[in-house]
């Protein structure tokens, strides 16, 4: 049988969260046997730049191509060119407003964005002031975490929303918006919710620095990056874990079923996962769950990065 | 001041115009060389339409390019492209839209009249830069700094953020239609590039520019209204990012605030690597072609030969150094 | 016996154009040397690669009996040499005293600069030299002729063994160029050698002992000045006989072609007036620093005037910036050509056109054969050499560029003529074809109105002279009635 | 660039000394204005707290200005200072680290080693820019665009584009740590501005770097290693930024192979609206602290007052362009 060429272009490989993914990919035991050809393309936060990759591999031949879209809208088009060349388009990680797409591998952000919002509330019984760090404006992560966020501030109206900013997914920005705010706000901020860790941690060294106490606040992250993950483990925040493994992987077997009707998958995400069925790969959308960050399995998801 | 303001760095102004010349085949000889190196490690990169990719590619950064080279001709410089092109991009596609949400009252407005606001956009903020840098004398570097972020701004409050999605099919030819085979882009930069190549070397207002650069004091000695040349300019380049704007949408098939992000640095390379001096009054819109052209071919090639994302950014920066050094050195040679 | 320096067969070619064939010299201790040629033939080229700044293509220069090869000034430098260059070449944002000891500072505490002592040792040269400029002052501020006079200072702090002067008196008035001149008779009496370029030929007659001459890059002949006189020198110089230097062929009319009363600009000049015939040519001289350029700047719309009204033939008129005198008929040779006279980034061609764009692209349109055929014209009218007419006028020697700029507003077919300082290191030949040139333009009913430190040249040319001092005027008086003392005796 | 930009007006250099006086009190005026109008808008502006947040919040940039006045003083410029802040900052951080996966072998060293080792990557960067630019007279936009690529390409080739976590307190120290109260970060701008100052406006070298600015021909003929003095400035700015991308990371606790992403824009303007003119040989290190100030207390500013980031853009760009005007049309005033 022939070797299948399959691509993925992701927003951009600069962050640590991609870099997993396309890492995770890679490992995937379809690449690892020398079945599939894998090029994985860097979007560099460009919609655009991904749309001419997707001419690249279309160029190429490519059978098929896993998209990891940088903005909701723009990457349609793309998708549209492939649909044309008949190559089929599985989306990984990030929405995009197309139904051309073969499927759909990731995971719900709206959720992610209503459990981190709920761990600080929780945390905060429901009353006192908080801020929210948002991720870069437009970008379906942000969207949607921020309708998650609001959807479980609906249940504490008492609490007060003192800021809304964002700090572009960067912990250094976020930092530097944090310290500002402990000045405008003294005393007053209980709560952080970080549309992503790296806010989050940013927002933690803020306080840090204004040396106030981390455990006063309540604070929460998306995504479970290492960093993060230790801080759960030292009682500064909480995050939840996106597994970006699997949603790379799992859109894999979704991509290679797409092109060969006999395949079964052999990544091992259906099987982590019971509660994602794979229904022949036939499904328009595979939502990997959620795992809570928590003390106990802090160190067997901090094993399992090495 | 320009009593000593030579723009070599060995001796004097050792023999410039002979420098500009073999600057221009010299970085012509750079692209050859590096299309030559594509096209033998890649079975693809010599196709019709690989090369269509490429010029595709090529398009956008290559009108914003010419924009810059006028500006950068008067020893100015406009950072702000990158902004204007989301500006335009927002604002003309708010009226060529089916979205009911993201249109302005009445969208879907018919292309033309979006392609006419959209340019007009750009033009608007050339204007302001223009005005800041010629009558108030505000370094350009500072006016477009300021545009770059104030533009950005814009265009996120216009959109309240939201990408303007389901542009219409007449709105979206001037990006996915094409006239005779050639992708409409590629025809836009065409003429883009012809109209530019014959302002610059056969008018006037082209000389002015030239003279504007070289030294102000002597232009303004021999009559030329420096300011109102300096302004134009600004006008220009606002104007052609705002048609690059439009350009983007209409291939994404919707509009982004977040598009054209550090697209100035693009743009400016490639006029520096056309051998454009950055202080003014040298320099040719064919080498900023040629400049636009080299930097499609490396993103593209780079891309086709899957070479790692991490490396592919070592190498890039390696070719670019590469191929003016490589020019820098013909010259020397010589 | 050693000589200072000893060279033999330099060649130079810039891009296939040679500039210099068979560069030959001998310079002796305690003496001066006139190096003399017309414009390119390639003085300050040999020069240039006597300090290391240009690379020779062949060769020897022997310096003190020794095989010397310069990669750079700083080996020169160290060797004892120094230059006085012709283009001016200040750091504009320093100060004198920066300027004068740059590479050279002296040392302060904790490895800093010793500013102190820096600039008082500046300042007791200058004072020396009798040069009216203050160390602190920034080298910006100053005026062409004080710049010059600033790269003089520099050159001589050099304490060097040899020094070049490439045209140093081009700029600068009389009494600073009597000043120079008292130092370089000390300097000779101290052993040194001096090496003096100068189309000021009673100059070179003044202070120079021994004589080189060059034409088209190639040694013609040299020896020593007092075997041989002006028309023999000049007759080497250009390579054929030479007329009388100054023959006026116009004659002043009775119309008034142009009329200033009551200019003044606060600070600089106060309550000019004059009327310059057509036909005639209308001098004014003055000192350095008399104000005589800011006039020509007022009238011309470079700068503002606070009080005072121009007639142009009896009509009123009002410049507010420079197209407004050009659209006006008038014209405006400035008298720094690298400042503001010339775009060196551009070629021969662009420069002779830059003034004349509207009449050339009446559509917008470059006519370019039009374009071609005038730069041909004034290539010819002026004797301009270049290889080509497209090369960058930054290859042209420094006279050639000078009649670059002439050629910019002839070209315009002006009514009135602000010449300043119109000959600036133009060679003796050139100098009577430009001269013929102003006389006949005048003779055709133009108006000139011409600014010259050289007093030879203002009083061999003008029909009229305007004096100036500290900024004002002094009077006007007939060619008849002023002589070189008078002059002096006005203007300060 | 913008050689000419303020100098044209009329005619001559008109007093320009003069203008480069009143530039620097005059942004500093603009400096005062802006403190004044939040001062005054927010009560927690002027507390103690707020200032050391400023001044923090200034000290990285603050850094990255300087070393950038030096090579901008040469007429050169650096635009891979942001990825050489990430370089720095990741190379360090895999020395000083206690991860046993992110650190290189024996991991952690002492702090002082990876310190060193940090300024060391700066330095090497600025090292081989130095040689493209000075050696083969290559445009120091090209070089160093060459470099902000390869910089960054090989920060995430060496962590695998991961970032370092767990950075050893000692290490930490440089960016948390504080002598008599003042935050190390701060001590470490007021240290590398005294001794840049010190450098420029009282040693030979400091005259020298003004001289190659101001005319490259009369230093050369001065007997002026011009391409000593070119290549020294960009490895000041290279091992300024090594030094600053250590104390962002010991700021944020782990080195980022994203940090300092288009830094250099803020390193720039923080020069120009300083009063340094791009096209070399005049300005000053202290109008250049001034302009970083001036960037890190509107940052400051429009966050306390609570402004949304949209119109934050819009006012950043227009405060921008207005504190250089004032300063601009104070000289013209006068
Ligand atoms: N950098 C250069 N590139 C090309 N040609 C040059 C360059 N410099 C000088 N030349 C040419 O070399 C010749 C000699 O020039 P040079 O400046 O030595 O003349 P000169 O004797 O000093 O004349 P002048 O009296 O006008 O100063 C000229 O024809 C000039 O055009
Ligand atoms: N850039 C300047 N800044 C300050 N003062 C100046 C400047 N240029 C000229 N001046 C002064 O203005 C006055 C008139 O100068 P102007 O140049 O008109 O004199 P000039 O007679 O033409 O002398 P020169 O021989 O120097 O050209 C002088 O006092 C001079 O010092
Ligand atoms: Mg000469
Ligand atoms: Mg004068």
């Amino acid at each position: 049988e022939k070797k299948l060429k399959i691509g993925a272009t992701t927003y951009g490989l600069n962050a640590e969260f991609m870099q997993l993914w396309s890492a995770a990919l890679k490992e995937h035991p379809a690449v690892k046997s020398g079945d599939v050809e894998l090029t994985v393309f860097d979007g560099r936060y460009d919609a655009l730049v991904q749309q001419e990759q997707f001419n690249t591999m279309i160029t190429q031949k490519f059978d098929a191509i896993i998209f990891v879209p940088m903005d909701v809208e723009a990457g349609a088009a793309a998708v549209q060119a492939a649909h044309d060349a008949g190559i089929p388009v599985v989306g990984s990680n990030a929405r995009v407003n197309s139904d051309l797409l073969t499927s759909y591998v990731g995971s719900n952000d709206v959720l992610a964005g209503e459990m981190e919002a709920k761990a600080v509330l929780d945390k905060m019984g429901c009353k006192g002031n908080l801020v929210i760090l948002e991720g870069p404006i437009g970008q379906s992560g942000q969207i949607q975490r921020l309708e998650g966020n609001q959807k479980a501030l609906q249940a504490c109206p008492d609490v007060k929303v003192l800021e809304t900013q964002t700090a572009n997914w960067s912990r250094a920005e976020a930092q530097t918006l944090m310290e500002n705010w402990l000045t405008a706000h003294p005393g007053q901020i209980n709560g952080v919710i970080g549309q992503n860790d790296e806010m989050a941690l940013g927002a933690i060294e803020a306080i840090k620095a204004a040396n106030l106490n981390v455990s006063d606040f309540a604070i929460a992250g998306v995504d479970g990056v290492t960093d993060a993950i230790n801080a759960v483990k030292d009682g500064l925040m909480a995050s939840v874990l996106q597994d970006g493994s699997a949603q790379a992987q799992g859109a894999l077997d979704v991509a290679i079923k797409a092109v060969r009707p006999d395949y079964t998958p052999v990544s091992t995400v259906w099987t982590q996962y019971p509660d994602m069925k794979w229904n022949d790969g036939k499904d328009k959308d595979y939502l990997v769950p959620w795992t809570q960050v928590t003390t106990k399995n802090a160190d067997k998801l901090l094993e399992s990065r090495k | 001041m320009s009593l000593s303001d030579n723009k070599t760095t060995n001796g004097w102004f050792t023999s410039d115009s002979r420098r500009v010349i073999i600057q221009e085949y010299g970085i012509f000889f750079a692209f050859l060389l590096l299309s030559l190196i594509l096209s033998v490690s890649n079975e693809y990169f010599l196709t019709s339409g690989n090369i269509s990719n490429i010029l595709l590619q090529t398009s956008i950064n290559g009108v914003l390019a010419i924009g810059m080279t006028f500006v950068i001709l008067t020893r100015g410089i406009d950072l702000s492209v990158g902004s204007v092109v989301a500006l335009a991009g927002i604002v003309s596609g708010s009226l060529a839209t089916t979205s009911a949400t993201a249109g302005v009252f009445g969208a879907p407005y018919p292309a033309y009249l979006a392609l006419v606001v959209g340019v007009l956009v750009g033009f608007a903020c050339g204007t302001i830069v223009g005005i800041i840098v010629s009558r108030f004398a505000v370094p350009a570097f500072v006016a477009t700094l300021g545009m770059l972020s104030a533009a950005r701004g814009m265009t996120l409050i216009y959109g309240g953020g939201k990408p303007v999605p389901g542009l219409t099919p007449d709105f979206r030819w001037i990006g996915t239609g094409n006239i005779l085979g050639v992708p409409m882009p590629v025809v836009i930069l065409a003429v883009v590039f012809i109209v530019s190549w014959w302002v610059l070397n056969r008018t006037r207002f082209g000389r002015y520019i030239y003279a504007v650069g070289g030294n102000p004091h002597a232009a303004k000695t021999s009559g030329i209204n420096v300011t109102r040349i300096r302004f134009i300019v600004y006008t220009i380049s606002g104007s052609l990012s705002g048609l690059a704007g439009m350009m983007l949408s209409a291939r994404t098939g919707s509009a982004l605030p977040q598009a054209g992000v550090a697209y100035e640095l693009d743009a400016i390379a490639a006029v520096v690597i056309g051998g454009t001096s950055l202080s003014g009054g040298v320099g040719r819109v064919t080498g900023t072609l040629i400049g636009a052209l080299i930097i499609g071919v490396m993103n593209n090639g780079l891309d086709l030969l899957g070479i790692q994302s991490y490396y592919q950014q070592v190498l890039k920066g390696a070719l670019i150094v590469g191929a003016v050094m490589l020019d820098q050195k013909r010259n020397h040679g010589q | 016996m050693d000589y200072l320096l000893e060279v033999e067969g330099l060649t130079k070619s810039f891009s296939g154009v040679s500039a210099l064939k068979d560069g030959r010299f001998q310079l002796k201790a305690g003496s001066v040397h006139a190096l003399c040629g017309g414009n390119g033939a390639g003085k300050s080229t040999f020069l240039k690669i006597l300090m290391g700044i240009h690379k020779r293509d062949a060769g020897s220069i022997r310096r003190n009996g020794t095989e010397v090869d310069f990669s750079g000034p700083a080996n020169a430098l160290a060797s004892g040499i120094a230059i006085i260059e012709q283009e001016l070449s200040p750091v504009p944002h320093m100060t004198v005293a920066e300027n004068i000891y740059l590479g050279r500072e002296p040392s302060g505490r904790f490895g800093g600069i010793d500013f102190k002592t820096m600039n008082l040792n500046a300042q007791k040269l200058l004072d020396q030299l009798e040069f009216d400029i203050r160390a602190n002052q920034y080298m910006m501020n100053l005026s062409v002729a004080q710049m010059q006079l600033v790269e003089i200072a520099k050159a001589l702090s050099h304490d060097a063994e040899v020094i070049f002067m490439d045209e140093p008196t081009s700029a600068i008035g009389e009494k600073e160029a009597q000043q120079l001149f008292k130092t370089i008779v000390r300097l000779k009496a101290a052993g040194k050698g001096v090496v003096y370029v100068s189309h000021r030929l009673s100059e070179i007659f003044q202070i120079a002992d021994a004589y080189t001459v060059f034409r088209d890059g190639s040694y013609v002949g040299s020896g020593n000045l007092d075997a041989i006189d002006r028309p023999s020198l000049i007759r080497m110089i250009v390579g054929r006989d030479l007329g009388e230097e100054y023959i006026k062929t116009n004659v002043p009319t009775e119309d008034i072609g142009f009329e200033v009363s009551g200019l003044t600009a606060s600070g600089k000049i106060e309550d000019i007036s004059f009327d310059a015939k057509r036909g005639e040519i209308f001098g004014i001289y003055g000192l350095m620093g008399s104000g005589r350029t800011e006039i020509f700047n007022c009238l011309f719309g470079l700068d503002k005037l606070d009080a005072g009204t121009v007639r142009l033939h009896g009509q009123h008129i009002t410049v507010t910036k420079p197209s407004e005198a050009m659209k006006h008929g008038i014209a405006f040779v400035t008298e720094d050509r690298k400042v503001t006279g010339l775009n060196l980034d551009d070629s021969v061609r662009g420069n002779i056109a830059m003034a004349s764009l509207p009449e050339m692209s009446p559509n917008f349109l470059m006519r370019r054969r039009e374009e071609q055929a005038a730069s041909t014209r004034m290539i010819a009218h002026f004797g301009i050499k270049a290889a080509r007419d497209t090369m960058p006028v930054s290859s042209l020697s420094g006279g050639n560029q000078q009649k670059v700029v002439l050629g910019k507003w002839f070209l315009r077919d002006p009514k009135v003529l602000l010449l300043d300082e119109p000959t600036r290191g133009v060679d003796v030949g050139a100098k009577r074809e430009i001269y013929r040139i102003i006389c006949d333009f005048a003779a055709a009913g133009g108006t000139v109105i011409m600014i010259s430190s050289e007093i030879d040249e203002v009083l061999g040319m003008s029909d009229r002279i305007l004096v100036m001092r500290d900024g004002r005027s002094t009077g006007v008086y007939r060619r008849e009635e002023a002589n070189a003392e008078t002059l002096v005796h006005l203007s300060t």
